[in-house]
């Protein structure tokens, strides 16, 4: 395993430390005995919260997090492949490998394509079908 | 045979050669090389971040700034610091108190250690790992569940819905940004950030004529865009202004920190700060040439520079590079004004998407079509009369 | 390797086994998702350890920054239907479950004693070769070369999950 | 066997695999929530992975076992995908979650 992982580990460890260690600090610090009374609410602008925080929200951020693993998982597939890309050309034979990632993009565009035909990118759509008609 | 790629900790062994630390093992000079970067790069770069946009912002509306503490208000971060960290450690009573404690954790995390992979300088770069690329797109991931998590740990209308966006938006422009590195992939073919540094010297005299570029910026016209598009994904990624929905405070009070007060929200700003280097860093790197000067290669100067003084330019370089897109960014804060939700979305997977696509067959094209050359190479080959090419 | 290092494996293979017990056994299902996210770090690092750094960065990026991301988004939509009732675990087939996992413990244990005579000694430095060498590139080559046909029928199957996914998501009036 | 050597060998990496498989299979029986029981497949496809890539270096020491990884994590992101994207769709007819309550294959 190359040595650089290391590097990777102290700096993990660090970041992680670093949070504790401030609040740590601050607790040593700062004054004590002055402390918010009990039963203080959520900040909602003065008002009193309404409900539970815990909305149910707009179903729209889940389809674009499905959307998004989909691309996210071909890009991580393609990344060998591009690496070799350079190679290939320099030495005379880079057809299959831009085929290949051709194919790549075709197949990207394909989705997008469908996506955005059957109205999945539009953020708005959910709201304005089932706003009331006048 | 383990390739030692720890070359920040391997600098400091040769650089002490000789005196009595030479025997301190390579792991702790890794652990002085992470201590060095977080604690005198990173955290201090977050703090006075804050300083220098209260500057830049009160310049461009015609007001002076901060100006108390210091000769031009310069400690003013740290009184800033000092003030969050005196502050009463709040958690709100209905949240999650376990959630509410490991949010800023993933955040902070997942901001710093990116810095591991960027190089400063040629021989100052804490690991140049192999799959360098792919290592900062992993751990920046770590940052979306991160402010997911603290949203709903606020037990907070505003946060659960700032954080949502947040998470949205991030996920959603980490497909341009990470299709906006492809093309550099193609042109340089590896994942390692310092090989991609080096290609981008500029060098005639190198037998493979492909192998010194110049800047991927400069190489064909479609890495021109990409590098906007990076650019625009990552002000998007780090939840900058034109892209502060998550944290629009006319709409969301203050958005996904609204109930991290003192320092737990010192430790948001600070990651976000410290995000918005790494960003611009990356950025530096992939495109505009990382440490490498203009033109030049200092260690085949006519005079022979001392290592040391080669360092240090090239950190200053790549310094001067990163600040100057901080310095965009936050010039970009007070001038364009926010997105909606829906004009976000759409710019991401109507606009920036497909035209990252575009640009990677484009690239593919150009590379296949003119061997590995950038748009100067080409350039320099027809007024030669095509002798420079091999 | 050295000690040291092998410690770091013993904590990320720890982190994973613990994280894992906390997903299983926790009847809070966000503490569950939680966890999911620290077992899916601490396998990458074993990855990591394995010589697959590849797979470690594929493993973070997709599991970590997409699956956890979407697992989130789903509990978040839902959860206010379980917030009242906690308790998660106890589906008709607990007593099944325990009895399958527990029944399951004695042929691995059986399989894990067995090992060491079945698989074939693999030289220790082969191994260690193989773990130091970079394998971007050649996971690039075995999937343009030898593999190409699984990788090109995955690239289709993503597509039509996406299809699917984002057809059986959409909101219908 | 020093329990450092064992965290590095084969025997500690199927030990942690096969506890992951334990557990995932006692998550998908006994959990209610059906996103609970996709919780339960990702220990259990995770502790398939881990077996491949152990076997790759410590068996073979060939790049087969990352590669058959490699294409087990990019069907487990689509199974993600679209399992939730099933659980929506329960949630969306049955306002419930509860997988005990999917006893019907019609909607």
């Amino acid at each position: 395993m190359e040595t650089g992982y290391i590097s990777a580990f102290w700096f993990v460890v660090i970041a992680a430390v670093t949070v504790p260690l401030m609040l740590g600090v601050g607790a040593l610090l700062r004054p004590k005995g002055i402390t918010t009374k009990k039963g203080t609410q959520a900040y909602e602008c003065g008002e009193d919260p309404v409900g539970s925080a815990w909305v149910k929200f707009n179903i729209r951020f889940y389809v674009v997090a499905i959307i998004f693993i989909i691309f996210d998982v071909e890009i991580a597939a393609v990344l060998p492949a591009a690496t070799l890309f350079r190679e290939a050309v320099l030495g005379g034979q880079g057809a299959f490998v831009f085929a290949e990632l051709f194919l790549f993009v075709a197949l990207l565009v394909l989705g997008l394509i469908y996506c955005w035909v059957r109205g999945d990118l539009e953020w708005v759509k959910g709201v304005t079908k089932y706003a009331p008609k006048k | 045979m383990p390739a030692n790629s720890a070359l920040f900790a391997q600098t400091l062994t040769q650089w002490t050669q000789g005196t009595w630390l030479a025997t301190v093992p390579l792991w702790a000079w890794a652990l002085v090389s992470a201590l060095i970067i977080i604690y005198m790069l990173a955290l201090p770069f977050g703090g006075i971040a804050t300083y220098i946009e209260r500057k830049i912002a009160a310049d461009m509306q015609d007001r002076i700034g901060p100006n108390r503490v210091g000769p031009f208000g310069i400690f003013q971060f740290a009184a800033d610091a000092i003030k969050m960290i005196s502050k009463e450690d709040y958690v709100p009573p209905g949240g999650d108190r376990f959630l509410f404690n490991i949010a800023p954790v993933l955040v902070v995390v997942g901001s710093c250690a990116g810095f591991v992979a960027l190089p400063l300088g040629q021989y100052l770069v804490a690991g140049d790992i192999n799959i360098g690329i792919l290592y900062i797109m992993a751990v920046t991931t770590l940052i979306a569940p991160g402010i997911l998590l603290g949203s709903w740990a606020s037990e907070n209308k505003w946060s659960l819905l700032g954080g949502l966006r947040s998470a949205a938006q991030i996920v959603s422009y980490e497909i341009p940004v990470a299709l906006s590195m492809l093309p550099v992939i193609l042109i340089s073919g590896s994942l390692q950030v310092g090989e991609i540094v080096k290609q981008q010297g500029w060098n005639p005299a190198d037998p493979i004529h492909a192998n010194a570029h110049f800047w991927n910026v400069f190489h064909n016209p479609f890495t021109v865009i990409a590098f906007f598009i990076l650019f625009v994904g990552g002000l998007a990624e780090t939840n900058r202004i034109p892209f502060d929905l998550p944290e629009a405070e006319s709409e969301l009070v203050s958005g996904f920190n609204t109930e991290f007060s003192g320092m737990r929200f010192g430790l948001y700003a600070l990651g976000e700060f410290v995000d918005v280097f790494v960003m611009c860093a990356l950025v530096t790197t992939l495109y505009l040439g990382g440490w490498q000067l203009p033109f030049l290669e200092l260690d085949k100067f006519w005079i022979t520079l001392p290592s040391g003084l080669i360092a240090l330019i090239h950190v200053g370089f790549f310094m001067g590079k990163t600040l100057l897109l901080v310095f965009v960014v936050m010039w970009l804060r007070w001038t364009l004004p926010r997105l909606r939700v829906d004009q976000l979305m759409g710019l991401c997977w109507k606009g920036l998407v497909p035209i990252s696509l575009f640009n990677i067959v484009g690239t593919a094209v150009w590379m296949w079509a003119f061997k590995g050359q950038s748009m100067i190479q080409v350039l320099g080959s027809l007024f030669s009369g095509g002798s420079a090419s091999h | 390797m050295s000690n040291g290092m092998k410690l770091i494996l013993l904590i990320a293979e720890l982190v994973t086994v613990g994280s894992a017990l906390i997903v299983a056994i926790n009847p809070n299902i966000l503490y569950s998702a939680v966890f999911l996210l620290f077992a899916f770090l601490g396998v990458a690092v074993m990855y990591l350890f394995a010589g697959a750094d590849f797979l470690a960065g594929v493993q973070i990026v997709v599991y970590v920054g997409g699956v956890t991301i979407l697992i989130l988004f789903a509990i978040m939509l839902t959860q206010w239907l379980y917030r009242l009732k906690l308790k998660d675990i106890g589906s008709k087939f607990v007593i099944p479950g325990v009895v399958l996992a527990l029944g399951l413990v004695p042929f691995l244990h059986r399989g894990l004693t067995e090992l060491g005579k079945m698989i074939q000694a693999t030289p220790p430095e082969k191994m260690a070769e193989f773990a130091a060498s970079p394998k971007t590139q050649a996971i690039g080559k075995a999937l343009l070369g030898t593999h190409v046909l699984p990788f090109e029928a995955i690239t289709i199957l993503l597509l039509g999950a996406l299809v699917g996914a984002v057809w059986l998501a959409r909101p219908r009036t | 066997m020093n329990v450092l050597d064992f965290a590095n060998s084969i025997e500690g990496y199927l030990l942690v695999s096969s506890v992951l498989l334990i557990l995932g299979i006692f998550a998908v029986l006994t959990r209610k929530n059906a996103i609970g029981i996709l919780l339960g497949v990702e220990l259990i496809l995770n502790a398939a992975g881990i077996n491949f890539v152990a076997f790759s270096k410590y068996h073979s020491a060939a790049l087969e076992g990352q590669l058959v990884t490699l294409f087990l994590i990019l069907i487990a992101a689509a199974e993600a995908a679209v399992a939730l994207a099933i659980i929506l769709r329960f949630y969306r007819l049955k306002q419930t979650i509860d997988a005990d309550e999917a006893s019907l294959l019609r909607h």
